[in-house]
């Protein structure tokens, strides 16, 4: 044995070819019958949308495209619905905006907040706090409406975006999904901030608040999506045009009693494509910050 | 002027037909300007406006359908009566202006109109002309004639019959046309306590025994509960006759793909004789919500009366297929030759316009939405083979009654 | 820069077990103390009492001329570097080492000169604009570093600093600490449970175990001196050889006795090889068998027993030993350590013949 | 060891104090209020009520069809629980293994999150229509005559189905991120020790994914039981009839839709009743056994 | 129980850069093989190679008489020992030992049997019943050396399995596993970056640096003969002072000269003291200014620097100097490396004056 500096031995160069693989092939196969099966009712909702309110109401769904796009597009988007017609497509996206917006920020607000007190303090409350914030769960909205509503009402927040979003932001999945990402940041952090002079405030906004970011997005997106498709509050409590958001848009389009008329599927299904559309590229722009937060908090 | 809103049920092209009747009120004066919102579904819009009530902020106008109409006139003291709106507000009412089916479905016992018949409609019979001529028959009249026709139908390739709505078309109409008791109480008009159905009787389990046995032999088919599940196959010609709404008929001349005409719902010459009675009106109507200021409700009246001007109802009656409710009205669609145009639009008016017996002006039964639910599922297990028509009706009458008598108790 | 005191500090969890029990230790301003002991031995919570991370059960605790016991950490004047850093993952070099000097309203100019300087002291210059996580684990460790000593405190402290490093980074950074304390001069505290940062470290070495103070010493009194069983064989690696003194039998030669000795001791490189027979000079002599040989370049380390205990003998140069070999062995009476079967150090179990205890020399090959 | 927390001032009760108003105003206030008018029988416009005792309860609970609908709810809830969770499962796990376009898979696969459940229950109706859905069509060349609205285990099928696919994107999201922090030597470890891919994902891959699986049953179950409202609203085109319907749906139809104020509360406190059961179930028991990697 | 034959094997992750490159290893059976070098120079992707973890992108790896190129790992006949254990945590001790014997469809009793006959050796016996998280690290490691250990596979691959201890444990468990290892007599490949664990542990020893083989040999040859400057400043700690050749100036007084000497090494263990003026004997003598002084009990080293150079000094006992001394030092002729100009070892660089490498030997003190 000598020192040998890398010691080839003199073989005929080692010529392999890999086997090929059933394995991966199998995966992908599975995996396109899955995106298909996620995708294909899309898919057919977009094409659809590219028909007339006749055709789709005699043929069903359609798999090819029709000649009705622009014009079914232009006219949820710019033509007035309601009475004021002051309303259209995109000032009830506008409005779909606000409220999810509105209600991803307030929850994520609120609920970081509460999270924070329950997992970095130590108070006689605690527990207690967190189970009254965790029931919340257990009753959606649907079922307390009308209560609800007298409440919301008594407050004088009929047709007010305060009115619209806050009562929906009384729920605990933020708490729940913040509370767990708290507990797995590690301890020496606040430790070295309350070394560095950072009490509570300071730690909160200057180290927790920048850490979370990715579990921020996490549920950013998930409230979001939740916020934009609420149908049954918003008509409730707004009486007001104004605050058509496109969810109600389409239940209003396709909603005719008894059949007196053909509902205008083309129009709806446009209406449709579009309410997917901001969620869709929400989703899709984040969704590695998404993955990343629920990652984290996994942890 | 004076702001009032008005809150209805009213999707689609009828959403657009609402705005524009209040868009041209809005602009035939200038002391009144309506605004119309819409809230969803009809049970969405009452209970809307059932929840800004207790709120006091309710609409001034509320669309309230048939079978919400007890709810809101049992609650005495919830809305102004249509007639003391308008006579408040000094404006003639007379009752007899108004088309005869219409006058006391929204009345009370007196025979006060409490709410304002709106889009008011009638269950009829659309018939598909190329199958009634290929089998060589005339659409029925009764449904003794309906029994001899059916087989050629059949033979001839298609359905004989579809319905769309069991509950107001097979059931509550099925007491109006032959003039039979609906509900004790005076059909319910009398008051809540002690109201129940008479449903588990002997007509009507027969008119459903008739469905069943139909059913059987390929006579009648039933889609579900949804009205379009019904309708689709009549306009995809696959069906001969077809009991849908007088309402239906705009829609039907776009997606019909065959020629079709219409004629009044058969009724059973056994039960009703030579002829049938009127039927009930389905649809829709306004009520006035109590707690609105003096101002306020002579601008509603202002508005129904606009409303129930011939000009406006003609209106209604021709872009939606409603009904129009004064007789000026259909007066005046008749002068313009509207029905030679159009015949099939006239059949609901005529029909409403019939022979009108004790048990026609209307029933009033609470919780009449649950009722109705009820209906449905035991005529679904009934077609579906899960219960006999005995079974069915027993149970219909029990949980009904169960249900009126609950409602008894909301109101003492 | 402060003296620091530790006055009968105890520590109670729950219930009444003590992590730390009445300990008691000065350190000196500028003075480099190192707390050592196993695992759970209560090093971290007592350290955590002097950061204010913990609350102090009984006893008090005074940096400079302040109880502390009843201050913020923050209020403390102290700086802490913790085993796995505890850097802002989100801000980047210069704002972690920033943060705490930002927090005690110091002026920017003056931030940015501390930060800078400190950069340069570490070599962190080029690092400044990177986030924690674009950095290797030593440059990591500097950084940590950097946040202490921006902020000029009255006392480090550290917390197992060098444990996530590998041998190589960590032996260099242990050069570079100790570099860095000497230059700054500021009282330290540092906690570590490897016997050689330890040694190499301390001006002053503090031995736990359980919750109490071992021994307290300079890390060569420590190392030739234990105060106990539990020191003797926690200092020095390879640990020193414990054997009963009952065991040894007729194989050991001593020339004295005394009634207390229960064990004797002695370190791997202290022990000579001799014939077999060989009998001269006071001291032990036995029978060593080789159960295995660890050659490890520039000396070699035999593992075996004598009679039924382990013992290592530590050998210069290449071992020419196999498994299964006997050797005779024998340990000079003064490099021999006698405890009492409490543990504890006997220092006056035999009489004194000449007490040379290890001349420092350099020794030629 | 614990959480290492700041000691107790007013600061944590600030912090808390937006979300606890929000709570008691907004949930509190409506669930005593539910809880209240349970015990009555009330007029919908408020004029006036009467004191009924239990009586609601006992009307609910005599009922055949409230025992239908429950039934019917208990295996909804089962079986979108299971095929949802199953099939998002098999997609992350596929999704997870593969090499190549791992990004575009988890993109096509994630984005049906973001429907709303109206629009996904208006393409369930259409897909399913009698008439004219392409999977009746489907279903036909299979001998099934799929009759939604009618048969009352079809409409239960296109519920079911529905309700899954819109459910299938978030607990795949959910599933891949389970997945990916799974320690990538432990599964290495299980690859030297287990040659069977099916066995190896019995016995290491999905124990060790229990936490997440955990979470998403929890999610799952509230979703099946809560969210899917939305859907089965316009999948029976508003109209339940024989149609079957969840609890939760009829609560709504009662309550919102019929009026019956004291009923639809008495069936709400027994909701939250048994789900708070479930809860406290779930968390007792289940998480017991869950592995935390 | 195998030999393991590496066939001119390369990994190519992306692009151009071979992680691996061309390596060719036999592994003798029952041979234990350790590969070393710095983080990233391919030793984990070779072993994962061997493992069947990592797809081989060239050349070809055989276990006893097969080719493994196509095989899965399972397959493959081989254990694994992880970094951080790879424990599955959801198993008791018990199941995460008898899980890959289960799947190989052994009978129960016979795994019984091989569990606690391996939880004997390891001394788990009392653990069995208990979940991976309630192990502390040592006990953890030992599981995953019984998880390997029960299969009796033809080799063992261990990849940094002692990394995540502490230095203590890690230095147990070394003589451990090398004990085992001989007892078994399985064939093993083991990665560390640590050069004591690769000095202890190895028969062979291959360095390897940015996926290329630097040398393969025996310990101590590796140790005595670097081949390259890599490997001289690799094994060995402290390092071994490598000096440009032309630093030296006329401080060095070298007997014989060969042009391509560019670099000279020495180790700090072979440094003696001299008289400042000292110039007996051939060799390497130089003037030497002290920086700080590490006593370490038995040893002292001292930083320090020649001229611009930092050069480490070993110094039995404690050492009497202080920051700031100059000291004369010297090495024997025999005992310095010379390299050439691209870092590799020069053997005749200088004429033969009597070739007395290290004779192993115990020094009386
Ligand atoms: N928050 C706590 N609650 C209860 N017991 C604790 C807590 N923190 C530490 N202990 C216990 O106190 C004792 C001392 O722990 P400490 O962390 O000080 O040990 P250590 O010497 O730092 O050990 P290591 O070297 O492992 O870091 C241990 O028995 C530990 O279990
Ligand atoms: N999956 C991978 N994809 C791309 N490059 C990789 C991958 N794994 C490793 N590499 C690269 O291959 C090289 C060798 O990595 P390897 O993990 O074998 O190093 P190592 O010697 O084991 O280092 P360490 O001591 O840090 O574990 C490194 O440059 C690394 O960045
Ligand atoms: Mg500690
Ligand atoms: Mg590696």
């Amino acid at each position: 044995m000598s020192d040998a500096v890398s010691t080839a031995r003199p073989l005929a160069p080692a010529s392999h070819r890999p086997a090929f693989k059933w394995g991966p092939v199998f995966d992908h196969a599975i995996l396109i019958a899955g995106a298909a099966f996620m995708l294909v009712p899309v898919f057919l909702a977009f094409m659809t949308s590219t028909h007339d309110a006749v055709t789709i109401h005699t043929g069903g769904v359609q798999a090819l495209p029709g000649t009705s796009l622009v014009d079914n597009y232009a006219t949820v988007m710019f033509d007035g619905l309601g009475f004021s017609g002051a309303v259209n497509g995109t000032t009830m996206m506008l409005n779909s905006m606000i409220l999810g917006l509105g209600f991803a920020v307030g929850k994520i607000v609120l609920s970081m907040m509460a999270a924070y007190a329950i997992v970095y303090f130590r108070f006689p409350l605690a527990e207690f706090a967190f189970w009254a914030i965790f029931v919340t769960l257990l009753l959606p909205l649907e079922v307390r409406i009308l209560p609800s509503y007298e409440i919301v009402q008594s407050m004088g927040l009929i047709n007010t975006y305060t009115g619209l979003i806050v009562p929906l932001v009384a729920s605990a999945t933020g708490t729940f999904f913040f509370r767990q990402f708290f507990k797995s940041v590690p301890d020496e952090l606040i430790e070295a901030a309350r070394i560095d002079g950072a009490g509570p405030l300071k730690f909160f906004r200057d180290i927790l608040l920048p850490l979370s970011r990715t579990m921020i997005a996490a549920i950013f997106i998930i409230m979001f999506v939740y916020g934009w498709n609420q149908y049954l509050w918003p008509t409730l409590i707004t009486t007001n045009e104004d605050y058509f958001t496109l969810v109600r848009g389409i239940k209003q389009i396709i909603q005719v009693w008894v059949g007196s008329q053909i509902p205008e599927y083309g129009q709806a299904m446009a209406l449709a494509v579009l309410a997917m559309l901001p969620p869709v590229i929400v989703v899709v722009v984040f969704q590695s910050w998404f993955i990343k937060g629920l990652t984290e908090s996994d942890k | 002027v004076t702001e009032i809103s008005w809150w209805h049920a009213m999707g689609g092209a009828l959403g657009e037909t609402v705005n524009e009747i209040a868009t041209n009120f809005n602009a035939s004066q200038d002391e009144v300007v309506l605004t119309p919102v819409f809230k969803g579904t009809y049970e969405e819009a009452l209970t809307a406006g059932i929840a800004a009530f207790r709120a006091g902020e309710q609409p001034n106008i509320l669309q309230v359908f048939d079978a919400g109409a007890a709810t809101v006139i049992g609650a005495k003291g919830a809305v102004k009566p249509v007639q003391d709106l308008l006579e408040g507000a000094g404006a003639s009412f007379d009752i007899e202006d108004y088309i005869s089916g219409v006058r006391y479905f929204y009345a009370d016992s007196d025979g006060k109109m409490i709410g304002m018949p709106f889009n008011s409609s009638a269950p009829i019979m659309y018939y598909n002309t190329e199958a009634l001529e290929k089998a060589g028959v005339e659409a029925p009249k009764t449904w003794e004639e309906f029994e001899q026709i059916a087989p050629k139908l059949k033979q001839a390739g298609y359905i004989p019959l579809v319905q769309s709505h069991l509950p107001w078309e097979f059931t509550e109409n099925f007491f109006s046309r032959h003039n039979l008791p609906f509900a004790t109480n005076n059909n319910g008009y009398d008051g809540a306590e002690g109201t129940k159905l008479l449903v588990n009787t002997d007509g009507l389990k027969m008119m459903f025994a008739k469905l069943a046995a139909w059913k059987e032999d390929g006579h009648f088919e039933w889609y579900g509960t949804g009205w379009g599940d019904n309708q689709t196959p009549f306009e995809q010609g696959k069906v001969a006759l077809w009991v849908g709404s007088s309402g239906s008929f705009g829609g039907l001349t776009k997606s019909a793909a065959m020629p079709f005409g219409a004629v009044p719902l058969p009724y059973w010459e056994a039960i009703a004789g030579e002829e049938g009675y009127q039927t009930f009106i389905g649809g829709a109507a306004l009520f006035a919500m109590a707690g609105k200021s003096e101002e306020e409700n002579k601008a509603t009246a202002k508005f129904f009366e606009y409303l129930t001007s011939p000009e406006v109802q003609l209106m209604w009656h021709k872009s939606t297929g409603y009904v129009p409710i004064t007789n000026a009205a259909y007066e005046r669609a008749k002068q313009q030759g509207y029905y030679d145009e159009v015949p099939q639009a006239e059949i609901g008016i005529q029909q409403l316009n019939m022979k009108a017996g004790e048990w026609t002006k209307g029933y009033r039964m609470g919780f009449y939405v649950q009722i109705r639910d009820v209906m449905n599922r035991e005529y679904g297990k009934l077609f579906t083979g899960e219960t006999t028509v005995d079974e069915a009706f027993k149970t219909i009458e029990a949980e009904g009654n169960q249900l009126l008598e609950r409602f008894a108790k909301t109101g003492s | 820069m402060a003296r620091l005191h530790i006055d009968q500090v105890s520590k109670i969890y729950t219930g009444t077990q003590r992590a730390v029990d009445t300990v008691s230790i000065d350190i000196d301003d500028g003075e480099f103390l190192v707390l050592v002991g196993p695992s759970g031995c209560g090093k971290s919570t007592l350290l955590r009492m002097i950061a204010g991370l913990e609350a102090i059960t009984e006893g008090a605790i005074t940096i400079g001329e302040r109880v502390v016991n009843d201050l913020d950490p923050a209020e403390r004047d102290i700086a802490m570097v913790f085993q796995n850093y505890a850097l802002y993952p989100h801000m980047k070099v210069y704002d972690n080492m920033a943060y705490g000097l930002r927090n005690r309203g110091i002026a920017r100019d003056e931030i940015d000169r501390r930060v800078r300087e400190a950069a340069t002291t570490l070599e962190l210059g080029p690092l400044l604009e990177r986030k924690p996580r674009e950095l290797s684990g030593g440059q990591r460790q500097r950084v940590a570093m950097g946040r202490a000593i921006v902020r000029n405190p009255a006392a480090f402290l550290f917390d197992e600093p060098l444990s996530n490093l590998d041998a190589k980074l960590r032996s260099h950074m242990r050069v570079e600490i100790k570099h860095l304390q000497r230059s700054l001069g500021i009282t330290s505290v540092y906690v570590t449970h490897d016997q050689l940062e330890a040694m190499t470290l301390a001006d002053k070495l503090v031995v736990m175990n359980a919750g109490k103070v071992e021994q307290i010493g300079a890390p060569l009194d420590v190392y030739e001196r234990p105060a106990s069983t539990f020191v003797a064989s926690f200092i020095g690696a390879p640990a020193m050889n414990l054997i009963p003194f009952s065991a040894l039998g007729d194989d050991g030669r001593l020339g004295l006795r005394d009634a207390a000795v229960a064990t004797i001791g002695f370190r791997p490189q202290d022990v000579i090889e001799v014939a077999n027979d060989n009998e001269d000079g006071d001291g032990l002599s036995l029978r060593f068998v080789v159960d295995a040989v660890e050659p490890v370049g520039s000396e070699s380390f035999l593992h075996g027993k004598v009679g039924a205990e382990r013992v290592v003998v530590r050998i210069d140069g290449r071992a020419p030993h196999r498994e299964g070999d006997r050797v005779g062995i024998a340990v000079p009476s003064e490099r021999l350590h006698a405890f009492d079967a409490d543990g504890r150090r006997l220092d006056d179990w035999r009489a004194p013949i000449g007490t040379d205890t290890a001349k420092p020399k350099i020794r030629a090959r | 060891m614990d959480k290492v927390r700041f000691g107790h001032s007013i600061v944590p009760y600030l912090f808390l104090l937006p979300q606890m108003v929000v709570v008691a105003v907004f949930f509190y206030l409506p669930a005593g209020e539910a809880v209240r008018s349970s015990f009555f029988l009330e007029d919908p416009f408020g004029f006036s009520a009467t004191f009924v005792g239990l009586d609601n309860y006992a009307d609910v609970l005599s009922s055949a069809e409230y025992r239908r609908v429950a039934s019917f709810t208990v295996w909804f809830t089962a079986l979108v629980a299971f095929f949802a969770l199953a099939i998002a499962l098999l997609l992350a796990v596929k999704a997870d293994a593969v090499l190549r376009g791992a990004k575009t898979y988890r993109t096509l696969l994630m984005w049906v999150y973001a429907i709303a459940p109206p629009v996904a229950g208006l393409l369930g109706i259409l897909l399913f229509d009698q008439h004219v859905g392409p999977f009746v069509a489907i279903a036909s060349w299979f001998g099934w005559n799929l009759r939604i609205g009618v048969n009352y285990y079809d409409t239960a099928f296109a519920m079911i189905a529905t309700a899954v696919w819109y459910q299938v994107a978030v607990n795949f999201i959910f599933f891949l991120s389970g997945l990916q922090s799974i320690p990538r030597a432990v599964r290495e470890a299980a690859l030297i020790d287990c040659r069977s891919g099916l066995r190896r994902f019995f016995t290491v891959t999905l124990p060790l994914l229990t936490p997440t699986a955990f979470f998403l049953l929890v999610i799952n179950i509230t979703y099946a039981l809560f969210d899917t409202f939305g859907l089965i609203d316009l999948m029976t085109k508003n109209e339940p009839g024989n149609n079957p319907v969840t609890l939760v749906y009829k609560v709504f139809l009662d309550g919102f839709r019929g009026n019956d104020l004291g009923g639809s509360s008495a069936q709400s406190v027994i909701l939250m009743i048994v789900v708070f059961a479930l809860t406290v179930v779930q968390f007792r028991f289940m998480e017991r056994r869950v592995h935390y990697a």
